[in-house]
């Protein structure tokens, strides 16, 4: 086996050494009755050469983003990655360090971790970010554990337009620790948080509400009036957010938020069917700092006093605290945080605005050129930034079938969550007038 | 070099700079304003750098070179299983059928992904002798999070509300009582018998309709398979819990017994453990857990089923419910699956004979040199005593220390809790002999250091890019970003 | 430009240093009237994403081996490559360093080279190698004017069995230099050098022999007779190998030749429409050694004792002598040598004799289940290792462009070199069986 | 680390390791004495080394940490022009439709390719001013090599046979008398004028009915622009002898000035300079050259010609030949396409006017510590002289040493010939100011300790991977390779 290196003599070798026949001795503390009486039922090991050619038979049955066009988003994104990013974390130096408890010899991945860190309080404009967690929706749901713990409270306010999935996995991980759920109804006109919805809830119970900007169809949410009724009454007020609208949008610092999280695929990583992406989470204030979940990287100076970086903040987590540590978390998504802080430093003030813009611009393009198809009219009426959603009386799954067949990858049906004729569009600077104006054309035909 | 300090990539900034340069906009500019109300806009300008493509390559390929991996040295760093990482799994992950492909796309157009996820899914099933698995979990704890909610649904399930508690093993890693709060759980201390192994006989005492269940790695954190786990099986199982089997320690035991097969009821896996996909310097990981048959129904989802030869999800009938958005580190487990397919059952039973083997070997080159608190075969990893050096005034921390000055990466050290100066080490299966005698020897060379030349020890690391760090002062103050 | 960083504060900065108010200053140099008025008639610049599309659009273009199954072989094959090279020589440490002429901190790389000099001399069985060629056909060049250099002759003999571009090549360079050269015949019913032939040759006169081994048609030369007449008169055995033929084969030492040359594109290199590839070149005896061309790495101490490698012998190079060097070659193909390191490492002895027995294998068995085809038939009786010559009366140019149809490229048709029944079909250990089978059936039903 | 010396890989070996597998073999298998006669089998085995994959890897991994390159640091090498290297390249090479392609497929399999090839040699002639290119050459000096085989042909087929020699500057690279002489040319040395230029007097009195040519740089090695170059082209040319431009030096005049336009009648470039080809540790590069109108028919071939929308190979009339098989570095110079086309004519306009304003601020920045021996703006580069230094007894090499402790690489030392202790700095335009700044600085520091402690400099290099190494052993008893 090409990855064991022992050969027979080696093995004879330490036999020898610790006084015994057989490896099979090395098990005698294994019951005997539970030992394995016979192989796995795995098939037969594969050579490189089979292996590469299996994965390319299983990878040849999807339909790619490389081969298609596609104008799905909804927490995925195919918005340009340069091509450095992978040449650089592809470097084992990076790829296969552990975490970096050992600081003497992991500056590296140190560094560009505080450096990420930096970056995401930059564009969040909050105070201090942690180094990444699972994804975007499980940082939202220990943002509003957090916000519980900091608060001493048991009610989370969530609006109906948070992306349903996170809604789902912020209800998971509530549920098992008996923390409540109000919901907040959205106009079904404008499609952002309905502002009377807000007078019912007693505001005094909340922990935090959340608010998700732009929300689940791509429209920008008015904060402010969130933002008053909770920290008026002590509770927090927790934003998720797309990072790259934050090239464009204000930020949720200046805002006024107290938790911001959010999901960074969109920031240089590669779909990958859903993952690996990470959670980014950020806050301010010391007391919310030292509650954050997750590593930390801090700044220190070596004995020389050279600057260096550390893994800081330990006492939160679970190797000290054990159960009483802000979360569970332990390996996160580290190599995505740095795919994350060389994307933000690659592309810099200039490229992070540029994307925000252009997604923008295309997006409304696309817009406008749908609208223009009969039938198809904009259900809301709030402002929208790269996702947009289109009404029509069609079966858009079926619609999507077919647009495959002429390679795209059409929006999101909203049927699987109910909202029928719906269909929620992504489109980012990737997306060439060429390939909007073809695709039109192609729906135009499918729906007229 | 005479200056090693790299400055920040924002200290490489110069107003103006470009990295990346996007296409043309190719649709008709509408001003802004027209699309978003003023009140809505950025005002303020995030501080990201302004730096050129080459300053950007060069910062990270600097940065990466003051960084120790398993490509660059030996890792024994016990119960992280710093085993080799095929690089072919890299070319795997980045084909555009895998990497490019999004999780929103018609069911028919992902079935090669949907394949390999089920695949995925029976092979951990196969390997530990249970039924149903999720790949949702991002991680090893996340893969306890998740179990420890299906026991808590299962429970609940049967109307059996009053389960509150989890038994655990001192020695037992932080995830796993952190991981019981997180799900709201009680946690109960079972302590360690003088073999390393669980305490049967306060076991007993413990369990009750209280229990809820019990979390295990076995072998445990001190590498010593626990050989009374029938006994502990059916205390628990008695007493109306379930086992609850932490993966972490897999690399020991594949093909050779099966959780399952010794009471286990959920387990899960750290794939970037025992199934080799690379750490990334701590993370992206992949934890998936495989249950008894009882319990697929309260997965997490949504799982991969297979239905007149075409593979779709669906959510457990009563599922707990979502963990993490789409279907978990997609890019992540493909590597698990290459790595099964690659080894197939011999090379996977290999793997831990192998495994095991070097840990003892290494356990009984040392032992003279390092007092053992365990004197008895051990499993993929052993843990020994820094105590015997302390009377030269050297702690367990200066070992670790000095080995970076040797150019290797340090045990774990200080874990597990109740053994005094510990210093774990797991070799692995996937290092040359002559890189364990060189290790060995250095080992020994240091405990000789310790004796004659403490200072060594309590100075080093000396041959590092940096000297040791102030870790006090960076969590008294932290800095946790650079600032204008 | 993402790739040039000056800002124009910069930019005023340092004219403001110059004295001087624009950079046009700085070409006054130039005779104005030489001087370009206008833009050069170029493309305007691409962004990374529009380049990438660009490349794409030609890469689909091609039809490629990842997605046909090819029997091409005639000196650029395609064996199986570990992936673990590319990602090895993609580190930026290897693939943008410089010549390492500052041995001080190019120590990777000398012994990167180092250590594929000492592979080549083992594979070989010589006694020393350079650090590579540009291929191997200008290698045999080179060899060819080393003999005629070390012997103070101007005769070459050159087989009609070699390949043909490389006797081209050849041709070109001996022409430059008033070298002649001298055909030897091969028998049309073996393939190889016909022995009758030999005894036509002054032997006094000639500087060197080359044989190729195997020859252009895949058949193994009897060496012994060519070496005895050739060495008995004073005069230099030079072979051309495949380096994959010697994991079986008796190597070059071993049967007496005193240079070796090959082309190293089949240890580890990608076949990239035929380059970069490298020419490898060994030869022994230190009078011999002192003549090669190119660059070679030697073993060394440091002030301390500490072994280090540095480019040694530079006096037989053009930096030194200029017009007396012994080649005018400067850059190499270093990076290619490294890769063929890395091949022959990570293959080993039982991975480099594999592969030699597999393509042998393989290529017996498609050559069998070929002749069973009717109309087909073996011209040549000589054994052959991977590659061999069928003759079958058709027209095997267009055959190929059916075979191209169903995913097939087909042997090389010996057409281009007046051969015209004969195709060359070449087989690696890349095929499998089923592959073999299903072109057999295909081609079959093309011939039929 | 404390040893910093890495084994040399067979010192790694182990008998019976294995680092690849292949696939079981599926044909039946034949004894292979039936198929190959027992005396053609090989008989000693090759001492290939016997390591695991992971050995090779760290191996590698390892020697690479050791060694210097432009994604490391800055790389002052005069005439070497190490720009940044775009790292979208390699993805594009890797690309199957390229890197998977064989050289013998039918032309109509293979169109994106010719296409790719006939744009790169439009390209080419137009930013040279010339008409028609080969890409065969795999090197500047193969080239050269080239270029003089067509003025060769040229003069042949002329049935001007007494053209035997070629007029070379004594500025002129090495390479240039060296591929005279492959092909067979008698080389004439003329010497530099007080400028750095040709001596203009002295060539007319060189060039007669021997002269099949002159050879030159311009930017000439010196990085000076000759402006006598319409004089010294009349001349050649009113001789009866051809232009060969030596376009190592291109760097400087992208968009400014074309060779074509200069009077010369041959062109090379080395892509890995001026076309950021990345050099890969010594190559692989590529020379393609352009040559006019008239002398078209003569190049090595074959070249890519567009016929009726199609793209196809052909043999130019009166091809001198092939000069190596296939069609030259294919992979090498569809970066430098990519090159051209991601800058345009106005980036590659830019790249050149950049890196003059670099080169003459760094020249002007440091003149005061080192001797400039031409006070005149420079092109893209400079060359400055050790002597000042000299008193001190500080000699080029000393300087050039001394950089590698500041992380620097060195610039080319000692060359052009015909400046004493020279010091070639070529910063290219891809530097950022901050770096050129920093390396004045240490320049300047340097030339400080230079008459202040010379030692250090004597003595330097202290900080890098090995001491200076002991050349004059290595050329006197060379070990050229390992032996068991
Ligand atoms: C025994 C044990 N359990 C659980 C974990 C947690 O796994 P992860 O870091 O993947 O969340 C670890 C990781 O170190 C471990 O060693
Ligand atoms: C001026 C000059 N001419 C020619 C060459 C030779 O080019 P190559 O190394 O590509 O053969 C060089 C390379 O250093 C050079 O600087």
């Amino acid at each position: 086996m090409r990855y064991l290196p022992l050969t027979s003599e080696e093995k004879q070798e330490m036999l020898k050494t610790l006084g015994i026949e057989s490896v099979q001795e090395l098990f005698e503390d294994i019951p005997g009755d539970m030992r394995l009486k016979e192989d796995l039922d795995l098939p037969k090991g594969l050579s490189e050469a089979e292996l590469v050619r299996h994965f390319h038979e299983l990878a040849e049955k999807n339909a790619n983003l490389t081969s298609n066009v596609s104008f799905l988003g909804a927490g995925s994104y195919d918005h340009l990655i340069p091509s450095i990013i992978k040449h650089i974390v592809g470097r084992g130096e990076f790829l296969t360090a552990y975490t970096p408890y050992q600081a003497e010899i992991s500056q590296g991945v140190l560094q560009s971790i505080f450096e990420y860190q930096t970056l995401i309080a930059e564009i969040t404009g909050m105070e201090a970010a942690n180094a990444s967690m699972y994804d975007g929706a499980s940082a939202l749901a220990e943002a509003c554990l957090m916000a519980c713990a900091a608060t001493r409270r048991e009610v989370v306010v969530l609006p109906r337009n948070l992306h349903p999935e996170w809604e789902q996995v912020v209800r998971t991980y509530l549920e098992n620790q008996n923390v409540s759920i109000t919901y907040l109804a959205f106009d079904p006109k404008t499609g952002i948080i309905d502002l009377p919805s807000l007078e019912n809830i007693d505001w005094d119970e909340v922990a935090c509400a959340v608010v998700q900007q732009p929300n689940f169809f791509g429209l920008m949410e008015n904060i402010k009036p969130v933002k008053k009724l909770v920290q008026e009454h002590g509770g927090l007020l927790v934003m998720a957010v797309d990072p790259i609208s934050l090239g464009l949008l204000k930020s949720p610092g200046e805002l006024g938020a107290d938790i911001v999280v959010g999901d960074g695929q969109s920031l240089g990583n590669s779909m990958g069917f859903g993952g690996p992406s990470l959670g980014f989470f950020a806050t301010r204030g010391n007391k919310l700092i030292r509650r954050m979940p997750g590593r930390v990287v801090g700044e220190t100076v070596d004995e020389d006093g050279r600057r260096g970086f550390v893994l800081t903040l330990q006492t939160r987590e679970q190797h000290i605290r054990r159960e009483k540590a802000t979360s569970n978390i332990c390996s996160n998504q580290a190599l995505n945080a740095t795919i994350s802080a060389i994307y933000l430093s690659v592309l810099g003030k200039k490229g992070f605005s540029d994307v925000a813009h252009q997604s923008l611009q295309k997006a409304h393009y696309l817009k406008q050129r749908l609208l223009q198809i009969p039938g198809l009219s904009s259900p809301f009426s709030a402002p929208s930034f790269k996702e947009f959603v289109i009404k029509g009386a069609v079966n858009w799954e079926e619609i999507n079938l077919r647009l495959l067949d002429q390679g795209f990858l059409g929006g999101l049906s909203l049927a699987r969550y109910g909202l029928y004729d719906l269909v929620l569009f992504s489109v980012t600077e990737a997306r060439t007038k060429e390939e909007m104006d073809n695709f039109v054309n192609v729906l135009g035909g499918l729906v007229g | 070099m005479i200056n090693k300090t790299i400055p920040l990539i924002f200290e490489r900034s110069t107003p103006g700079r470009l990295g990346y340069q996007l296409p043309n906009l190719d649709v008709p500019e509408i001003p802004v304003s027209e699309l978003i109300p003023e009140e809505y806009l950025r005002v303020e300008e995030p501080e990201l750098p302004e730096v050129s493509e080459l300053e950007v390559v060069r910062h990270y390929t600097q940065l990466s070179r003051i960084n120790y991996a398993v490509d660059v040295g030996f890792y024994p760093l016990g119960s992280c299983t710093m085993k080799y990482n095929p690089r072919v799994h890299e070319d795997l992950a980045a084909l555009p059928g895998f990497a490019n492909i999004h999780p929103y796309q018609p069911e028919s157009s992902v079935q090669g992904a949907l394949e390999l996820m089920y695949n995925l899914g029976k092979h951990l099933a196969t390997i530990s002798g249970l039924e149903a698995t999720t790949l949702q979990p991002a991680a090893g704890a996340h893969g306890e999070l998740a179990g420890l909610m299906v026991i808590k649904a299962y429970h609940t399930h049967r109307g059996d509300g009053q389960r509150t508690e989890i038994i655990i093993p001192d020695s037992a890693h932080g995830t796993n009582p952190a991981s019981c709060a997180m799900v709201g759980y009680n946690v109960v201390e079972v302590p360690s018998n003088e073999r390393g192994a669980v305490d049967v006989e306060v076991l007993k005492g413990l369990v009750g309709p209280k229990t809820a269940g019990l979390m295990l790695t076995n072998p445990n954190t001190l590498g010593l398979f626990d050989e009374n786990i029938a006994d502990i099986a059916e205390i628990v199982h008695d007493a109306g819990g379930l086992l609850y089997y932490d993966g972490a320690n897999a690399n020991a035991i594949l093909g050779i017994v099966r959780p399952g097969d010794m009471g286990f009821d959920v387990v899960h896996y750290n794939l970037h453990k025992t199934f080799s996909t690379p750490h990334g310097g701590g993370g992206p990981g992949a934890g998936p857990i495989v249950v008894s048959e009882e319990l697929a129904q309260f997965l997490p989802g949504p799982v991969v089923h297979k239905d007149a030869g075409c593979y779709c999800f669906s959510m457990p009938e009563h599922s707990v419910g979502r963990i993490c958005s789409f279907y978990g580190n997609f890019l992540v487990y493909l590597k698990a699956y290459a790595y099964i397919l690659s080894h197939g059952s011999d090379g996977l039973r290999a793997v831990s004979e192998t495994a095991v083997l070097h840990a003892n070997y290494m356990m009984r080159s040392l032992q003279e040199y390092y007092h053992l608190p365990y004197d008895r075969i051990c499993m993929h990893e052993f843990v020994l005593s820094g105590k015997w050096q302390r009377e030269y005034g050297v702690r367990t921390l200066d070992i670790a220390k000095r080995l970076l000055d040797y150019g290797y990466h340090a045990p774990t050290v200080y874990f597990p809790l109740n053994v005094e100066e510990a210093i774990m080490i797991e070799p692995t299966e996937t290092e040359p002999k002559s890189t364990m005698d060189e290790f060995i020897e250095v080992m020994r060379k240091i405990a000789k250091e310790a004796k004659d030349n403490p200072e060594l020890l309590t100075s080093a690391p000396q041959n590092t890019p940096l000297k040791r760090l102030d870790e006090a002062t960076a969590a008294r103050k932290p800095i946790l970003r650079w600032s204008k």
